[in-house]
């Protein structure tokens, strides 16, 4: 079973990780993926976070299901915050376990392209010098990413 | 035929330019997929209008799920529209 | 400057991580590979893992640089350990550091890929049951691994 | 023409069947490649031809960066036999 969590509150890989391993001898390889705030030059003063509550849990957890369906995982976590991030702060952490480092690799990227671009998240920006800053526009990017696990 | 009431959702800049996150609506007869009640949505008033006015790009979920814009509403509870998503 | 490290010791990837991002905000994406000994059924007592000490550093600092000619990175920490290593146990740390995640996933994937085929490190399993066992083999699909990165 | 020392260093399984990790050798005339030494060491005793028997999937190494069998040996400090890695 997938570990899925949405909440405000800082996390910790190590834990993360310690909480897939612990007691257990059959893993090869372990991917962790971290994804930070960053303050973009200096003019960036926090990133705020909305999500649509419910819904979020629940497209992380559809995602999740598919990459176990995809890859022999033996586990896997993903954890989201919303709120105030200051840069340099975790937004996000994907952690995959597999006996192969192919598996564990390939799903922990799976799952971060699929977050990008279908987790219901929006980043609003504050800027340093006070101002009220933009939404964070989608990038063609991240759409281009998770189109390439279509094939 | 009962008429039926639907909670729509709004988030992100949809939710700023509408000026509400969350309202009740019951559906005038006519509206059949969620490109149906974007475009009643959008005679509703000119922050409607703005908010939906490259609807192409908004994105919806029935109850919580994605779906493409010429899915029927039916039965749904609720309906939510948003922009591109940017987490991660 | 990449953190290269030939050891018995065991490793704590939090510590290597936090080496990297801290005091730091543009750091967008950091992935940890984390390569751990498997018990193979129960069949295994340990991995002997020999090295050639000094190339061993050499070949993985080659890589290491490689990977920064290629990926925009902002940190990068390789750790092997060698001597014997129990299943449970890890074996090898790459951190990964960059603005954009896809940069880090590469170059972790990449790093791994060069580190199983190129560094110089030997496994030697040791039977659960006590007999001397063979060394581990070299696989086909760890060359096809790393050579997918010749194109 | 001096008569040039070197080192030898085997691992893993090419050190086990040659039964020693490290020797110092003079090399003769007419050995120039790492091809050449291989051919050479196979016949110094049943130890190294079993170490080398399959001479193809042997790597080999000088002064410790890897080299392919056609390299010559030229002013090598060190030359290291080993089997294909297997670390990670």
């Amino acid at each position: 079973m997938p570990t899925i969590r949405v909440q405000t509150e800082a996390f910790d890989a190590a834990t993360e990780v310690n909480a897939i391993t612990a007691g257990r001898s059959d893993v090869g390889a372990v991917v962790t993926f971290t994804g930070l705030c960053r303050d973009e030059g200096g003019t960036l003063a926090a990133l705020e976070l909305e999500h649509y509550p419910g819904m979020a849990e629940a497209e992380i957890a559809r995602v999740a299901a598919q990459a176990e369906s995809r890859w022999p995982l033996m586990g896997l976590t993903a954890i989201h915050r919303f709120g105030r991030i200051a840069p340099g702060e975790p937004i996000v952490l994907v952690v995959t376990a597999s006996a192969h480092r192919s598996a564990a690799f390939e799903a922990a990227e799976f799952l971060m392209d699929y977050l990008k671009t279908r987790a219901p998240f929006w980043k609003k920006e504050h800027h340093a010098d006070g101002a009220q800053g933009d939404w964070v526009s989608a990038k063609d990017a991240d759409d281009a990413a998770m189109a390439r696990w279509d094939r | 035929m009962i008429m039926s009431e639907l909670n729509l959702r709004y988030f992100a800049w949809v939710r700023e330019r509408i000026g509400t996150a969350q309202e009740t609506v019951v559906l005038p007869a006519g509206v059949i997929t969620v490109a149906d009640l974007l475009a009643w949505l959008k005679e509703r008033g000119p922050e409607y209008a703005h908010a939906f006015e490259r609807a192409e790009i908004i994105r919806a979920a029935i109850d919580q799920t994605h779906v493409p814009h010429e899915t029927p509403v039916g039965t749904a509870r609720e309906v939510a529209f948003f922009p591109p998503m940017t987490g991660g």
